[in-house]
């Protein structure tokens, strides 16, 4: 598990105390289909302290959103256990709020973006007043304040991501799970929606992996980045994030250290691609 | 039972069942199928033997079976069934390539569907009963009559249906075809009539139902031969056991046409979620 | 100007096929195929006064309860058998089974059963109706969108609240499709359950008409129907149109319109 | 459609093609019977026996010229014919046994308090079809009987359905035909009266009919099939075993049925006045708009 | 139509002599629901030269993707128009190809990999073997061949993509519009992609219309960058890229003239989105 980086310290930080949130032992995962089977996962093993925020980033279709379902619980993983706070996942977990790629098929047609977000909040039983509250801080703090009475389909691509991190946000979740959140949101809402990540997580010391393909968003981001190899899916790299915990887009990214992380995600990714079996 | 097997069924496409891991071998469908039947048929003796149900109003499920292998060993029985599944493949073919033929004319087109619209709910809910003495009129007796009640009746079944389905059109497929140059045969075949598929399926096995019903039942009425006529038959001669014995294979047909069509559905489905999500 | 292009679109076809019909039996004598003018008189004559009243509304009412009976069954029993996979092998034989099997031939079974009233017909349109209603749900509910289910549950939505938030409205288009062919379906049983143990009621007058020799009257009365399946799809429409507006919506806009 | 024997009216060729559409109930056994004893071969008729389930395909059937013959029953025709239907009888067909016990009868449960058909008044009673021959002659015996003939409720019931819809005490009364009458006799059943004697001791139920331009277009050919039927109709009535043993042949009537079962009386005359009370009925209770045409009707 | 910035030179480049392929002349879009009219686009105006690739930048929600729609001959401007080799457009023009935002639902799930790649080819009545030659040609670019085989859904998101892009490729048409077309991939496979379009342009002359959030991919891709400002629509600048035409992942991304370029851009952008009533 050790990096191969002389100037890059590796492996999870050693002087982190929080207990284990998350726990991936030897997760393996096989499609099987008419056509042969797919291994997109092979073996994966890591561990997310309690208050993490860990970006996770792979070769497209290395395995990342298998993973991320295997962690959800949506998904029985071929081989291997993911554990949540000491218990194994068998079904989708409680205050675990999931993002997921497909953005625009995770928002309900037939419910306002308002009502998309209240929804599991109500679900939740959360009383009235204070729903709408966290509602409306969520919507404001993504923007859409003004389109909470549109439907989905009504609303541009990057418009629809925003509401699914917005539902995510006001659940007010343990564990927030990421798959590519901000594929669809331009420069710099992507840069105020990366803030906003920050802050939630430092105000409620939710425990986040974040799934991208943009390697400044996971150097910036992220505490720890895992990179995986391609497949079959291994973890290649656990690189520990040593930036100040405060960052802010402007002074961060032209840090020396970020530029030198950066580029370190970056051989490492073009490594994992070649590594075996090159798929572009 | 239901309760765990009913949170562990709406799974995502790529998961498998979870049964199929945890619970040791799952029972394959068609056991499931059988024990339904068994049960059914339990029930059904238990409610004549209990004397719920006089037998002579409605004979023991034994004493049907019974008859039922009576009837089998006679070749008159055999070719009143023939017949009647002769009428019915008949009629439901004429019915459902005349279906699907107008309502690909007709979906895609908005005039068309808006002109149609009030013709077709006027002649739809016409029973085909009534129109018995103007099929005797123009026929008379022979299987002509029958089939023209057959396919009135699943006509109108198989057309709603593609109405649906070809209104189903993911509309970024269509922009797709239609920015590639499809043209409007290519998008039937390419866009339309897969998007319509599942729907021309539930069309044709609602179809299939109602045109068995309408041949046994024009046979009934008109006569001219088939399980119909032999129903009647039986009937006026008070012959109760035959009669149910014919009912019972009446049925027995619908379930012998739906098996059929679930394989067929399963070819032809295969990459449609409802499908995709149990093959695997 | 909107009204008025609906009301063109749904009375030109109708009136170009009754011209036709009137050209084609301006000299006929066929006993069996009235004049429009004919029928048109014989209609008013038949079924505008007491008839309305002692066969038409009773009649109406049962196909009423009947068919919002199956509604409501089928959906429920839909929802069920298309979430629950053992479920749907276990019965999914027996349903074919008994969709098979004509109603006409089920009256005797359920005369001795039920009795010879109102309720036995109400369970002959119960029985033809629902089977639409159920398929369509049963297929409806297969055919969630798998991003939204795994939504759904990583949420720990709550059963009741996934099957109000999430399969009915998902699987509601279908389901409307299926309603559809029960309304129809409903009225064509209707008129069976009233050629057996009865004395009154539409279906009922019209096969009398039709055993009496009554042409005009008869084709007056399929005609009745016919009026009726199309009131009953316009309230059907208006329903659909509020209860899933949003999948209007959606295809409206995104056929750009 | 026309089964032959259409247009040329000598029997110049092989033998003329018949097809005639009756109902496959006991009342039709003579043409089953004369068609095996072979009367109609003696007239040079090739003679197609089809059955019909049910009474609704016999008229419409013969207007359209797809049976040349029907079995039909008098009071439908009378209200075909009234409708301006060119149908005539060629022959009878089934006629009231004339004493009791008749083939038809209204019963009642055994522990019933309806004595006698007066008491009908005010119960429901089923019929096998509404605004035909049995409501009309019900109607008439509780006239008859003093009782008041519209405060009577029919519901149709099939035959067959009826003595379990009276076992379940769906109805107050059913009127029944052999040889459902036997069995829910057996059950217990008890009869109110026969309500065909009751009308006329002669009561004429249903004959052989086709179109007046069958007739015109056919004469020979009729006369010979009139003859035939007529052959047959008299040797049924002649032959009581012979017709319960032939019934087994096109019916699922089983065996000791068929021996208990009365039979109705074979005779090829018409008779009129009670065919003219019938009618009057008929009218009286709204069954039928005008009196009948008996001359247009009968042969 | 020109720009404010002293050392960036806007509008489109005077030196081009090739004739005038796309032309968008004042172009409105106003979305109209029950709850309300959308101005999507107020009014837009600009040319494509033939043979030119532009990108297309602007904040999430300002109608990107109605402009691109509108172009393609999908859906019916407001006002305006849009002319295509000075034939007004009306519907989708022939040897157009689009990819589309919603990348998922634009693959038609009934198909595989290659038959989905194969279908406008077929369509457009390419003999086979020819056809199978440029089926696998474009699936090799994409990184795609060992998939061609599968089902869209059986693919990562990012794979769902490419699979898209290959079928535009293959198709070679004249007009390209892409919808942020790599926005589902990793890092380094969309380099490849950049370079891939590149090549494609260069080799083939199409017209591209590139539309991107990722505004230093805008300045590596395009020969002009359009930035749209936040809605109501204008453009807000014509920006030429005044970079060698032999473009190259690290020697042109460290040139300083990208940086200029990128930042002068990403400052557009920002005041964009702060010039008119804030979206985020
Ligand atoms: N339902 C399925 N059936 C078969 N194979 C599948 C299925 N879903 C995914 N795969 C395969 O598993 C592998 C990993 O897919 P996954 O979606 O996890 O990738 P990813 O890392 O999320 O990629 P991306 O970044 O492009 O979204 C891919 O090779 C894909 O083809
Ligand atoms: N069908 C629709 N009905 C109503 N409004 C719509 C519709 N489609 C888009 N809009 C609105 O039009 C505006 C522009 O949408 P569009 O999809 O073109 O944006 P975009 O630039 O592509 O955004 P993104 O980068 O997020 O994809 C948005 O405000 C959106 O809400
Ligand atoms: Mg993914
Ligand atoms: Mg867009």
């Amino acid at each position: 598990m050790a990096g191969d980086s002389a100037t890059i310290e590796t492996g999870p930080r050693e002087d982190v105390h929080s207990p284990v949130a998350l726990s991936v032992q030897g997760l393996q995962k096989i499609y099987s289909s008419d056509t042969g089977d797919v291994e997109a996962v092979r073996d994966l093993t890591f561990e997310l302290r309690q208050g993490e925020l860990v970006c996770l980033v792979g070769p497209s279709g290395c395995g990342k959103t298998t993973l991320l379902r295997c962690i959800a619980g949506l998904l029985d993983p071929t081989a291997g256990t993911v554990t949540l706070d000491g218990a194994v996942v068998t079904g989708p977990p409680k205050k675990m709020a999931v993002v997921f790629q497909e953005y625009g098929r995770s928002l309900f047609a037939w419910l306002t973006v308002r009502q998309n977000v209240e929804l599991p909040l109500k679900n939740a039983g959360m009383p009235k007043a204070e729903r709408q509250k966290a509602v409306s801080e969520a919507l404001h703090a993504v923007g859409l304040e003004h389109a909470e009475s549109s439907y989905p389909w009504q609303l541009s691509g990057g418009m629809q991501q925003r509401v699914a991190i917005a539902r995510a946000v006001a659940y007010k979740p343990e564990v927030l799970l990421m798959d590519e959140p901000f594929a669809a949101v331009d420069a710099q809402t992507r840069a105020d929606l990366e803030d906003l990540i920050r802050r939630v997580w430092k105000e409620l010391g939710v425990t986040v992996l974040f799934i991208t393909h943009d390697i400044d968003e996971s150097v910036y981001l992220g505490e720890r980045v895992l990179i995986l190899s391609n497949s079959p899916t291994v973890i290649q790299e656990d690189l520990t994030i040593d930036l100040p915990a405060d960052r802010d887009q402007l002074t961060t990214r032209s840090l020396p250290r970020f530029t030198e992380l950066r580029t370190h995600v970056y051989a490492e990714i073009q490594k994992a691609k070649r590594g075996k079996g090159g798929d572009a | 039972m239901t309760a765990a097997a009913s949170t562990s069924s709406p799974v995502s496409p790529t998961s498998p069942p979870r049964r199929a891991h945890g619970r040791g071998a799952p029972l394959p469908s068609w056991v499931l199928g059988v024990l339904g039947i068994v049960g059914f048929l339990a029930t059904w003796e238990l409610v004549v033997r209990s004397g719920l149900v006089e037998a002579e109003y409605l004979p023991a499920a034994s004493a049907v079976l019974r008859e039922i292998a009576e009837l089998a060993g006679t070749s008159e029985f055999w070719a009143a069934l023939g017949r009647t599944v002769r009428t019915w493949a008949i009629g439901l073919a004429i019915a459902a390539s005349a279906a699907v033929v107008v309502g690909l004319v007709i979906g895609p087109s908005r005039f068309l569907r808006r002109a149609t619209h009030s013709t077709i709910e006027f002649l739809r809910p016409i029973p085909s009963v009534a129109l018995i003495p103007l099929a005797v009129l123009l026929y008379g007796t022979s299987m002509q009559s029958t089939l023209l009640l057959v396919v009135y009746a699943a006509f109108w079944q198989v057309l709603i249906q593609v109405l649906y389905g070809v209104g189903d059109v993911d509309p970024v497929a269509s922009d797709t075809a239609r920015s590639f140059g499809l043209g409007a045969l290519a998008r039937i075949r390419h866009l339309t009539w897969p998007t319509a598929l599942p729907y021309v399926m539930t069309g044709l096995r609602l179809g299939a139902a109602v045109a068995l019903i309408l041949t046994v039942t024009g046979e009934l009425v008109i006569g001219g031969g088939g399980i119909g006529t032999e129903i009647a038959l039986a009937n006026s001669g008070g012959a109760v056991p035959q009669m149910y014995a014919l009912v019972v294979v009446a049925g027995l047909i619908g379930v012998v046409v739906n098996l059929v069509a679930r394989v067929v559905e399963r070819r032809a489905l295969h990459w449609h979620v409802s499908v995709r999500r149990e093959a695997l | 100007m909107k009204v008025l292009k609906s009301i063109a679109y749904a009375v030109t076809l109708p009136a170009l096929l009754i011209l036709l019909w009137w050209v084609l039996t301006i000299d006929s004598t066929n006993f069996y195929v009235p004049k429009p003018g004919e029928l048109a008189t014989t209609f008013v004559d038949t079924w505008f006064g007491e008839r309305f009243r002692e066969d038409v509304m009773p009649s109406v009412a049962r196909f009423a309860a009947g068919t919002l009976l199956a509604i409501v069954l089928g959906i429920a029993a839909g929802v069920c058998i298309g979430s629950v996979r053992w479920l749907r092998s276990l019965l999914e034989p027996m349903l074919e089974f008994f969709r098979a099997i004509p109603p006409p031939v089920l009256v005797p079974i359920l005369m001795v059963l039920i009795g010879i009233n109102d309720r036995m017909k109400i369970a002959v349109i119960v029985f033809g109706a629902i089977w639409p209603v159920l398929l369509n749900t049963i297929e409806g509910v297969r055919a969630v969108d798998p991003v939204l289910v795994d939504t759904a549950r990583t949420y720990g939505l709550s059963r009741w609240q996934r099957l109000r938030t999430l399969v009915l409205p998902s699987a509601a288009p279908q389901i409307a499709a299926g309603v559809r062919q029960a309304l129809s379906i409903g009225l064509i049983l209707m008129v069976i359950s009233e050629m057996f143990a009865s004395s009154s009621g539409l279906g009922f007058t019209i096969v009398l008409f039709q055993r009496s020799f009554a042409v005009t009257e008869m084709w007056s009365g399929i005609v009745l129907l016919g009026l009726i399946g199309v009131a009953v799809s316009i309230v059907f429409q208006v329903c659909e149109r509020k209860i899933l507006h949003w999948y209007y919506g959606q295809k409206e806009v995104q056929h750009g319109r | 459609a026309c089964g032959g024997g259409g247009d040329d009216d000598s029997s110049d060729g092989g033998p003329d093609d018949v097809k005639v559409g009756v109902i496959p109930i006991v009342d039709t056994a003579p043409i089953w019977l004369g068609k095996e004893k072979g009367f109609f071969e003696e007239e040079d008729i090739n003679l197609e026996i089809v059955t019909t389930t049910g009474g609704a395909a016999a008229v419409p059937g013969v207007v359209s010229g797809d049976f040349d013959f029907a079995f039909g029953n008098t009071v439908s025709l009378m209200v075909g014919a009234g409708q301006g239907l060119p149908l005539q009888f060629v022959t009878n067909g089934t006629s009231s046994a004339g004493v009791e016990p008749d083939f038809g009868a209204v019963l009642v449960p055994g522990d019933s308090p309806i004595q006698s058909p007066a008491d009908l008044a005010g119960k429901t009673v089923s019929v096998n079809n509404l605004k035909n021959i049995g409501d009309t002659t019900i109607r008439a015996a509780i006239e008859q009987d003093g009782g008041d003939p519209e405060d009577v409720e029919f519901v149709e019931v099939p035959f067959p359905d009826a003595p379990a819809a009276l076992a379940k005490k769906q109805v107050d009364a059913i009127w029944v035909l052999e040889p459902f009458m036997s069995a829910a006799l057996a059950d217990g059943a008890r009869v109110v009266t026969f309500n065909y004697l009751d009308m006329s001791p002669k009561l004429d139920i249903a004959g052989y009919f086709t179109t007046k331009q069958y007739i015109a277009e056919n004469e020979n050919l009729v006369e010979r099939f009139t003859r035939a039927m007529n052959k047959s109709l008299e040797y049924a009535g002649e032959n009581d075993q012979e017709v319960r043993d032939i019934v087994g042949t096109y019916t699922k009537i089983d065996e000791p049925t068929r021996a208990k079962m009365v039979l109705p009386v074979f005779r090829e005359d018409f008779d009129r006045a009670s065919m003219e009370q019938l009618g009057a009925a008929a009218v009286e209770y709204g069954t039928l708009d005008d009196e009948p045409d008996l001359d247009a009707l009968l042969p």
